[in-house]
């Protein structure tokens, strides 16, 4: 993103990423999608969880919000419900989405909202020092559980409507992803939900094991992503041989949260004037319902 | 009105209709405030029930009276009971005048359970029921019928009443209920209760209309007023009528109510939406309370205005979730880890809760930090009359907004900006140039983390003068009685009306008593402390067991010697008789020189 | 359940539950089962959430414990887990296990501790009178979001060994699969999911609009619980076609999280005798660790 | 020792090593703690980073004495810096006798940085270690040989240490990080720091051996002593060592030590273990703590065993995640929704820890409610000498439990009996015959969900009366000074050491004072409050911004008019001069009368 020269504010911060982490590729893709869509930084209002990935917005030209800890996601519903105008991009690592967060991200899934979420998927808890997360498999440090997979979590939505993984080792790829997803919530369509795998090379180095497992479903002419019951079936299959699949993984439709729940009368909340006045009507009306 | 015959004019008179959940004890005693209002007179009701949906004790109050009264007074008038259950869990707040109207479809009422003289009225609601509709639902129908006729209201009113109620739920459920009350006046007329000949008159005292107004439905419409537009919320007693007033009413003025999946995707989806700049609420109760903790401090670092309603019900844990108590003070005040600005308010009434919402909504706006306004399941749910909110009277005011071209007139843009009242100017996101990072790590005046202990200190003081600034104009107490008096009174929420009632008692027993009602209970107020310098001793009314509003005045400096703790947490609400007992019991042990046991510990 | 004789301790309650309400049904079934299974009242930890699905355990002869509303998971898996001899099994509501819920849900899924969870599941929030939960079709009051299906939910994670639908108006086919789960728990096979429909009769009645829908793949020769992605796409086909499937919807293998975590060479920790010598060896080890 | 020359015997001596996260300056650190306690000396060390992996300052600091001293001093004596911010930033604890080695790879020391007179050593470790070894990685160790032989450590020891520390992580490793010793032994040698010619002699004065031990893993040793068997975490700064340490040590005991989805599934998670009958813990920072608060109430609604350790670091908020504060004790005390009772420990030392550890193990199980451990980030991360724990002083007592014949013997068992001192037996699932219902709603005696009033004010009055008989056991204050001195102090934590060096400089000055370090701050007992009475003012040592601790005693009913409020909450730990100097302001001010201007607000 460029910096017009009327911004008085922030200069974004140096990553505090360790040289060689994943996490790198994921901002440069994103600052180039970002560019090549026009979005203007004054509207794009971007929310990042805790952790190593959660620092990303620091690094951006935006409105940049740090939440908490697993709950980037309400807080993003919340921003898009009361200003639908802004383009709303989330982010976060596979510990803040899917260990603390994955309450939020199945209702997420579930509701549809109009935006983008990043999860930087590293495989173990970067920022506290290594331990495993919900995407660690088996035996990593004391792992005792096989890592969940959000891509078969999201198709078990009948809901979701944007499913896909992209890897830092292939960020051409992932631009592609990047600007679909975001195209999608720009046009009003509901979650677009991209995991990135993006090794950790402090505490999980995972860039060759990765580099040799993914397999790219954009690249099989045989793979439908419109087909829910076709991905699933087919994600498993890739799993059992070893593989980690990438790519657009599923496109569905259907209604967006916003398009239900705000009343396309008046303006969305966040546009409202605050003056007392606006609205005497129905307030006379509150009134008068509480009289005799 | 039709009758002019010698009954006394009603001045005051209390109603309890008590049976089985289910039974529909609230419906009558909600229409027959709705009938007293509409005759001009003031109503307070109170409900009574478990958390179950059908089944077990269930009861419901409706006091009527001309004046101003703020609650329940200490004696019943009529105990309407559809079943023996009815009578015993009641009989307490009886007295030889009561009158007791009677189902006695399960047989007699056994003798003993009522004072002698106690007037009886029996008759078999439900099999009545049961054999002229084929459902029991209708015997509270049938036995609104009697204690309309003995209250003095007129049948057609009762009618129109009915009509009102029923209609929306369809043609053949009004029908029914109008047959049901019908058969209810028919017996009455059987029982030698005639129209026209109740025990009172019914004189249109008051010409101004009233509002018949639960708490929780004056929150939300207040918030609402104040330009709040945007609610989340997830159910939970005794807060879900502020949800639910919401989900219907802010729809239509352009906002957004929203049921989340839980606390914590209610406290965060409101911090989002809070960021846009519009001005946002939460309300819960003490469970999803806790839950929010974490995300009520964030909001406090990050400086998000914020609305949270707690709505108070008995404590600790899952507790009993349908009753009163004023328990979560201590969290209000002191809970999230961390130390942040934050303000709690205590209204009394629903009338005032309007007004305090308002304010909260503004001071959240102004300050930019969590604003919390503290109910109780009483002020709540209990619904009263109030007079018609003065809407023009309401100011609402932006907190410090840069637009567009404001932010092009400056140098250089802070969203955390030091200034000399702690309050920094914030653009809102699709606002050009005004660009900003907002975080609840600790950050410089760009939001930029930052561990430099310096700006470190900046930022916390920066905060915290907020709360300074704010004392200049946060809603102060409200000063009852005689300014001399040596005897002093604090309480909050549901305690005001019963305070302000026990206070006549007690004059009428010699006792000259003042009473401060804070508005403010954090930062506490200098008109709070002030006021128990001012008196000889000071009786803290706390609906919690530890003495959490006491306690919180010491910690606050107020002189404990002067303090005397009166706690109730049995999770009944305070009746101005109780109080009255309690403070001549005190008084009685300052008589004869044991203050000592009577301090606060 | 009959009490024996040396019982000196509560009466089981009377259910709070109104007159038709389709948790009856489960409650009886559920005893039966235990009956007939032999498993004894003290011997069965029965956890429950809170709602009016989360009292069923005040009506059994048990050790009985009220979570917290939306925890019941993690408090069974840490008794489990402590006390593996146990039969645990935990019960609530949809809007307990799929709302506030949900992401201990996802995880226990993933994690397979050997318990069964019983939802009953009345698409609204009972207790606190009627509001959507996570279950209810759009529209239904405000709600804004097409239903969650737990069966999909749990397709999607490659650790479910049991998942299984019953409807409260087929008494005879959940005392099968109510058998069925705990005897997958018993047998330490991991977590087995029991989804009952169970009708609102007093704010959401659904009794008649289910008995209508409700598609038994039990009695489906074609249907294969084994095969996880043909599970996963009948269920679509079916909820496309209006049906809602019950009967035994998956059936896997996979390690149970007790017997990763549990050291096999010493008795469960919470049968082990408190005192400070039993592992003497391992403190003087842990001493001299932090010694030169 | 090889070397009998004239240097001075090593009694006190402090290095910082500093320089960019990543750069080792904490394994320098470690390594030299672990050489001096071998050499029979007292140390204690302490961490400065930020949350972040690698970048960034980043400093260690290592004490190493005679004597006993638990705090970090006000004086550096040696610094390494390997970078030049790190002298910009340390170089405000130097004095003229300092010494400085510098890294001047990236250039000279600008002049002006240091004080006139400090001895710098400057050598480009970075360039050496990119040079000789292609990794820069290397060059803490080529700084360890030279600072090694300045403190006059003995080349081998310092090579056995070496091998001790990087053989685990193959041998690869090792021999580079030896290769690099030895790189930094010659350097040194060039720079005319011969072996044996250190600026100290250093006498093996203890002959006792003492543990090198982090205070997060006294309390996991300490639980794990007195019986403790399952536990749980979710990782966060600085509690995460907890965790940690029982994952390697429990199972080996039988336990189980989980990482839960989130704090919620931590807490819930541990409830649902103690239910079954095993001692259990979990532990968190303050966003976790926050998260919990529903949990915790709930055990102490449902009367559930557990030790909480709470390992506090700044808030508000996420705040500054690395650094020390002690600004959860409001929460601790206050938080959760309701009353219900608590305890709060508060150790002061690694040592402390493990025997309040084993306390809090006990209590819990005891009075079956939730245990707090209040720990800082100080405390939980600095690494100190501590003798050995006297194991076999430990007692474990299983709380009130009744077995299958036990249960047998009565006529009634209740989960909930009202008894004397507030304590019920119970039975663990899997007892025939001993079923019962554990709730947070309130309930009966057999744990039925109840809302009877006369039930209500007896179980609460029950569930706090094990608090009162608590106070009886409860772990005293440490008292240390004069009892007759005018000047009191009260801190906790981390303070303990500080304030008790302050004391020593204090009294340099000609100021008599005295200390009471409280080990328990919830319930307060009577010995703080009665020291306060003692003493004619106190300083009430807190490190948060409210004063959350002076406001506590306060609460509690202490006079307000004695206690100073003395605060820091910019992220630093105190040092002994730092408050020796802000206890001599406030004693000037009240020289100069303004004593009122002094007190807590
Ligand atoms: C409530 C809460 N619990 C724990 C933490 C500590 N914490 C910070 S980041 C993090 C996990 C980071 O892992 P992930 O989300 O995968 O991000 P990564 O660092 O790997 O990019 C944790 C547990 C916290 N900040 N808040
Ligand atoms: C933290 C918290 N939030 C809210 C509540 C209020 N509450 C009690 S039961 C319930 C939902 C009940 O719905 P469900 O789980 O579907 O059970 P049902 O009553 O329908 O059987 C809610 C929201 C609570 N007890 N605790
Ligand atoms: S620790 Fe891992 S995830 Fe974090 S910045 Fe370093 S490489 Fe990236
Ligand atoms: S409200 Fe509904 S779920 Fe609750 S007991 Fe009644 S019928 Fe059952
Ligand atoms: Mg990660
Ligand atoms: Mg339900």
């Amino acid at each position: 993103m460029t910096t017009p020269p009327s911004t008085k504010t922030f200069t974004p911060a140096r990553p505090i990423w360790c040289a060689g982490c994943g996490d790198f590729a994921v901002q440069g893709v994103l600052e180039k999608s970002l560019n090549k869509m026009g979005i203007p930084p004054h509207k794009l209002m971007f929310l990042a969880g805790i952790g190593c990935a959660g620092t990303i917005q620091n690094n951006l030209k935006c409105y940049g919000y740090h939440s908490l800890h697993g709950r980037v996601l309400p807080a993003a519903i919340g921003a898009k419900l009361a200003n639908p105008d802004l383009t709303v991009i989330a982010a976060g690592g596979d510990g803040d989405g899917f260990a603390i967060g994955a309450g939020h991200l199945v209702h997420t899934f579930k509701s549809n909202p109009s935006f983008t979420y990043i999860v930087m998927n590293n495989g173990n808890y970067g920022l506290t020092k290594g331990q495993a997360s919900p995407t660690s498999p088996i035996g990593y440090h004391d792992n005792a559980e096989s890592g969940l997979d959000s891509m078969l979590l999201g198709l078990s939505f009948l809901s979701a409507t944007f499913l896909a993984r992209g890897f830092s080792g292939n960020p051409e790829q992932l631009g592609r992803l990047m600007e679909a997803a975001i195209e999608h919530t720009e046009s009003g369509k509901g979650f677009a939900f991209l995991e990135v795998l993006s090794p950790c090379v402090t505490y999980y180095d995972t860039h060759r094991e990765w580099r040799a497992r993914v397999y790219n479903v954009d690249e099989d002419e045989s793979f439908d992503p419109t087909n829910r019951a076709g991905a699933f079936q087919k994600i498993i299959e890739l799993m059992e041989q070893g593989h980690i699949p990438i790519g657009r993984i599923f496109k569905g439709e259907h209604i967006s949260l916003e398009s239900i729940l705000l009343n396309k009368e008046e303006p969305a909340p966040a546009q409202q004037k605050i003056g007392h006045n606006e609205h005497r009507k129905h307030y006379d009306k509150f009134i008068s319902s509480h009289l005799g | 009105m039709t009758s002019n015959n010698s009954q006394p004019v009603l001045e005051d008179v209390s109603v309890i209709v008590a049976g089985q959940g289910g039974d529909g004890s609230l419906t009558v005693v909600t229409m027959l405030a709705d009938l007293f209002r509409n005759s001009g007179l003031n109503v307070y009701t109170e409900r009574d029930v478990l958390s179950r949906i059908r089944g077990g004790h269930a009861a419901a109050t409706m006091r009527a009276f001309t004046g101003e009264r703020y609650c329940i007074g200490s004696h019943i008038d009529i105990l309407v009971a559809l079943d023996q259950e009815a009578v015993e869990k009641n009989a307490h707040q009886l007295n030889p005048n009561s009158i007791v109207i009677f189902d006695d479809s399960g047989g007699p009422l056994p003798s003993g359970l009522l004072l002698e003289g106690t007037k009886l009225y029996a008759a078999p609601f439900n099999r009545i029921a049961m054999r002229t509709m084929r459902r029991e639902l209708y015997k509270n129908s049938i036995a609104f019928g009697i204690v309309g006729r003995l209250l003095g209201l007129e049948d057609e009113a009762m009618r129109r009443t009915f009509t009102k109620r029923f209609q929306r739920r369809g043609q053949i459920i009004l029908d029914y209920n109008l047959e049901a009350l019908e058969l209810g006046l028919h017996l009455a007329d059987e029982m030698g209760i005639k129209a026209g000949e109740g025990i009172y008159r019914i004189e249109h005292t008051d010409p101004e209309e009233h509002l018949l107004i639960m708490g929780n439905e004056s929150i939300a419409f207040g918030f609402m007023v104040a330009g709040g537009r945007f609610f989340t919320g997830y159910p939970i007693t005794p807060s879900t009528e502020v949800l639910e007033t919401l989900q219907k009413w802010l729809p239509r003025c352009g906002g957004v109510a929203r049921q989340t999946e839980d606390e914590l995707a209610g406290i965060n989806m409101a911090i989002g939406a809070a960021l846009t700049g519009v001005r946002t609420m939460t309300a819960t109760s003490g469970p999803g309370f806790s839950l929010m903790q974490e995300g009520i401090g964030h909001a406090g670092s990050a400086e998000v205005p914020l609305v949270i309603v707690d709505c108070q019900r008995s404590g600790p844990s899952t507790g009993m979730p349908t009753k009163p108590e004023q328990s979560d003070l201590n969290i209000m005040v002191f809970g999230g880890h961390g130390d942040y600005p934050r303000i709690v308010l205590t209204p009394g009434h629903p009338d005032d809760c309007f007004y305090l919402a308002v304010d909260a909504t503004n001071l959240a706006d102004k300050y930019q930090c969590p604003v919390f306004i503290a109910m109780d399941q009483a002020l709540s749910q209990n619904i009263a009359t109030v007079k018609p909110f003065k809407l023009d009277e309401v100011t609402v005011e932006p907190g410090k907004r840069l637009n567009e071209e404001e932010v092009a007139k400056l140098d250089t843009y802070k969203r955390y900006e030091f200034t000399e009242d702690g309050v920094s100017s914030f653009t809102v996101p699709g606002t050009p140039g005004g660009m900003s990072l907002v975080t609840g790590n600790e950050h410089d005046e760009f939001g930029l983390v930052s561990t430099d202990p310096a700006n470190r200190i900046k930022m916390m003081d920066k905060r915290f003068r907020k709360i300074e600034e704010a004392k200049k104009e946060l809603p102060k107490g409200r000063h009852f009685g005689d300014p001399d008096a040596p005897i002093g009174f604090i309480g909050i929420g549901m305690m005001y009306g019963v305070i302000l009632e026990a206070m006549e008692e007690l004059e009428e027993q010699g006792f000259n008593t003042q009473y401060l009602q804070p508005r403010t209970i954090w930062p506490m107020l200098d008109d709070v402390l002030e006021f128990i310098d001012r008196c000889d001793r000071v009786y803290v009314v706390d609906l919690n067991a530890q003495g959490q509003l006491a306690h919180l005045l010491m910690h606050q400096g107020a002189d404990s010697n002067k303090i005397i703790s009166i706690l109730r947490y049995d999770g009944l609400p305070y009746r101005p008789g109780y109080l009255v007992n309690q403070i001549l019991e005190q008084e009685e042990k300052l008589i004869n020189g044991k203050k000592k046991e009577a301090k606060a510990q």
